[in-house]
């Protein structure tokens, strides 16, 4: 049953963290290592089998009558569970960190070590958070990425990053802390931390004020992980203020938090239709703010961040609906968005390395310079506005479905309204970078994009366009395992 | 007054922390005191932690190597009164975390202050206009 | 309503830079938005009431577009606005879990 | 008893006091003696090994932090 191969995901990570630190200034050592760190990474998800592992002495105990579990068995060890699921999120998350960290090594001439090992502590905390079957464990992850983000960010972004991570550790801080009071308001009245346990202890026992508080204080902490309503100009300042290819990492781990987390509110308090309500109604009024901010925006770089927050408030919509067709598509659309978001961000990160800049006012006429790039570009934003055979197709129309199918048909309108200013918003993006001809003052002798696409980014826009292409054209292995992971969490792990 | 009591006042010194601290957090302008609200919410919470482990009249859950020796029965007597540890081995995870949090964010602060020559979060962030 | 559109395009100044196309499409959009949002909340209750309660609506959407200007200065990256919105936030989520509306 | 209840009057007290200061010196100060009342109360409810670790950090390294950080910034709060 335990899989060797399940803590190597958390740990090596975590160890490269610490050891690149400790090189950082050893050039040749760093990119070397730098490299080899990644392919484990990305090997490790694909060979680990699946299964549990326990961390401590006391797999499982008998009952403990003091405790009031309805249960034979109450688990006493640290619980990782590995799936489907886990696998599809870790393996994402270590194929865009591969290309955060290739772009860092290809292109800087100084690499820095402390740089990589904050990617790396990241990753480490992502994975952690998606397969950790222990709130608690959960939540010193759900930090330590907290702080390892704020770090990226303020490793590459100027004065405007020192702004957008202070805030986002202040309000971290605050969303943290909630996290932490609603499990110990849990830890308080049922006594146990495994979330198989406390879903069994909760089960019909919705109607106690300490859990309807906890459920609250739990719910807050996941809007700020997940960058929904009052907490969006928070993550989208932290999208803009990092380099792209940066913020295609942060946008996929918050996307892959985003739906570890909400699978963990859906599997302990399920049954509240309040709680649902809740994340329904802030993941709309997320889509639509979101999708009308980007539409405003005069800078390539923050219109994503809008358009990835936006596209966080779509996830959040099936996932809220509660019903098990609408948690499968959400799981599948987080999936599918976080890889045509982060093709986005890089095409945008190679404008932002040749022009050094992506305001609109300064670009422009790029269709001559970078046919290619523009080419890629507007499958990307094809992708993410939801036209078919892409991925995005296959898990918006899901979405709608869904929103029909549980009784809200103005949901349903309502996304399709927000995908249409998407795609607005993206072609707007679109044609003032690469079509218009620039002829203001600002502009003239500004722009030059040199020939070519370097390897790195070239590879790395093919790869993720033939995955976009590929679950697009074949959605159903994916959908049908996110459809049994939905079951589960509805009936019972 | 008996142990009990001690036990709700202390959950409601925690909650006047924490309360101190979001409004510290919300309507304070220096950086500093912010950030000085983000540690205070942090301690309302492990207040809260460690008081859910006390137990009015119990004995603190380490038993030394010489009292287990001299009686190995003492086992089961100090089962019954030691205060409830899982709370603890979390606040001391939580005390560490919000360390490093406010060390990255004083750290931050001084960037933010050689550049704006102030600690003033109106005057930082006055270029988004409201 | 002649001038419309210089209208409008006075109002759109207030964002600063931004194109006027983009600014009338996000209005039409935040315009189709409220209705659908205000279905959906009223879809429940008793269609006499639902209607009075939608006129009225229309009335205040009339009055007071364009929105578009409002809702960006609503959404910078200020501290003080994030603040503000958290909080308000935090209060209605835990009114919503405890009260049970 | 009542030493548990003078603690949680010093915490809340010190911690009132610290934020209303002008003088950021005096506030890392009296943020000070929060961590250290904080940490007596931790021993007084029988954590042990938390009042130890809290009396180090709360009460000497955080504060010693933040004073660094006064140090190299402003003192006095405009």
């Amino acid at each position: 049953m335990n899989s060797e191969l399940i803590p190597l995901m958390v740990i090596f990570p975590l160890i490269s963290a610490i050891l690149l630190n400790l090189m950082h200034g050893k050039d040749k050592v760093v990119r070397a290592y730098g490299i080899l760190a990644m392919l484990v990474v990305l090997v490790v998800p694909i060979f680990a089998s699946y299964g549990n592992h326990l961390f401590g002495a006391h797999p499982v105990v008998d009952t403990l009558p003091q405790l009031k579990i309805s249960l034979s068995e109450v688990n006493l060890a640290i619980e990782y569970n590995f799936a489907f699921l886990q696998k599809a999120l870790v393996f994402l998350l270590a194929a865009i960190a591969t290309f955060a960290v290739l772009s860092h090594i290809s292109n800087e001439k100084k690499v820095s070590g402390v740089y990589l090992s904050m990617i790396m502590l990241s990753i480490a905390a992502v994975s952690a958070v998606v397969m950790a079957n222990d709130i608690f464990n959960m939540f010193v992850f759900l930090e330590i990425m907290t702080i390892a983000q704020a770090a990226i960010v303020i490793a590459v972004g100027g004065v405007s990053g020192y702004k957008a991570a202070f805030k986002y550790l202040v309000f971290g801080g605050v969303a943290g802390a909630s996290i932490l009071l609603g499990i110990a308001l849990l830890l308080g009245t049922f006594g146990v931390l495994n979330i198989s346990d406390l879903h069994n202890s909760l089960s019909g026992n919705m109607t106690n004020p300490i859990v309807l508080t906890a459920v609250g204080l739990i719910v807050i902490g996941w809007l700020f992980e997940s960058g929904l309503f009052p907490f969006h100009t928070i993550k989208s300042n932290m999208y803009s203020a990092a380099k792209p290819d940066i913020a295609a990492l942060l946008q996929t781990q918050t996307k892959i938090v985003l739906v570890a987390l909400a699978i963990v509110l859906l599997r302990l308090f399920g049954g509240y239709s309040n709680m649902t309500a809740v994340m329904l109604g802030l993941s709309v009024g997320t889509l639509i703010i979101g999708s009308v901010m980007a539409l405003l925006q005069t800078d390539f770089r923050r219109l994503l961040a809008f358009t990835a927050v936006s596209q966080a408030g779509l996830v959040g919509i099936g996932i809220g609906l509660g019903t098990r067709l609408g948690i499968a598509a959400g799981i599948f659309h987080a999936i599918n968005d976080a890889i045509a978001m982060s093709l986005l961000f890089i095409t945008v990160y190679f404008i932002y390395e040749r022009a050094k800049t992506t305001e609109f006012k300064r670009l422009g006429g790029l269709l001559v310079q970078a046919p290619k790039l523009a080419f890629i570009q507007i499958i990307g934003i094809l992708i993410v506005s939801g036209v078919p055979p892409f991925n995005a197709y296959q898990s918006e129309f899901r979405i709608i479905d869904a929103t029909i199918q549980a009784g809200h048909p103005e949901l349903g309108v309502l996304v399709i309204l927000g995908t249409i200013l998407t795609f607005v918003a993206l072609m707007k993006g679109f044609y003032l970078t690469f079509l218009k001809e620039n002829t203001t003052k600002i502009a003239l002798g500004k722009v030059h994009i040199y020939n070519g696409l370097p390897t790195v980014t070239y590879v790395t826009l093919i790869i993720l366009v033939i995955a976009c292409v590929g679950i697009g054209l074949f959605p159903m292995p994916f959908y049908d395992r996110a459809y049994s992971v939905a079951l589960k969490i509805l009936v019972g792990w | 007054m008996n142990g009990s009591e001690v036990q709700f006042w202390s959950f409601v010194t925690a909650a006047l922390l924490m309360i101190i601290g979001i409004y510290a957090i919300i309507f304070m302008d220096n950086i500093i005191k912010k950030i000085i609200g983000v540690m205070l919410i942090g301690d309302g919470v492990n207040l809260v932690l460690i008081t859910e482990g006390f137990k009015p009249g119990g004995i603190v859950p380490i038993i030394s190597e010489k009292l287990y020796n001299q009686s190995p029965g003492i086992f089961q007597e100090f089962a019954d009164q030691a205060s409830y540890s899982l709370p603890f081995a979390l606040v001391l995870t939580n005390i560490v975390i919000g360390a490093s949090t406010l060390a990255v964010l004083l750290g931050i602060t001084i960037k933010l202050y050689q550049h704006y020559n102030s600690l003033s979060v109106h005057e930082i962030f006055k270029e988004e206009k409201i | 309503m002649d001038n419309l559109y210089d209208y409008l395009h006075e109002k759109f100044k207030a964002l600063g830079g931004t194109q006027i196309g983009s600014g009338l499409s996000a209005e039409f959009i935040l315009l189709a938005f409220f209705p659908l949002v205000l279905i959906a909340l009223l879809r429940g209750v008793n269609d006499t009431i639902a209607i009075v309660l939608a006129l009225l609506f229309i009335v205040a959407v009339v009055f007071s577009a364009p929105f578009v200007v409002k809702v960006s200065k609503e959404n910078t990256d200020h501290y003080n606005i994030a603040a503000f919105y958290v909080a308000i936030v935090m209060g209605i989520v835990m009114f919503i879990m405890l009260g049970g509306i | 008893m009542i030493i548990e209840f003078v603690l949680m009057f010093v915490i809340v007290a010190s911690t009132l006091l610290a934020l209303v200061q002008k003088d950021l010196m005096r506030t890392v100060i009296i943020i000070g003696f929060q961590g250290l009342g904080l940490a007596l109360l931790y021993q007084r409810l029988l954590a042990a090994d938390v009042a130890v670790t809290q009396a180090i950090l709360g009460s000497a390294l955080l504060p010693g932090l933040i004073a660094v950080t006064v140090f190299k910034t402003r003192r006095s709060q405009e």
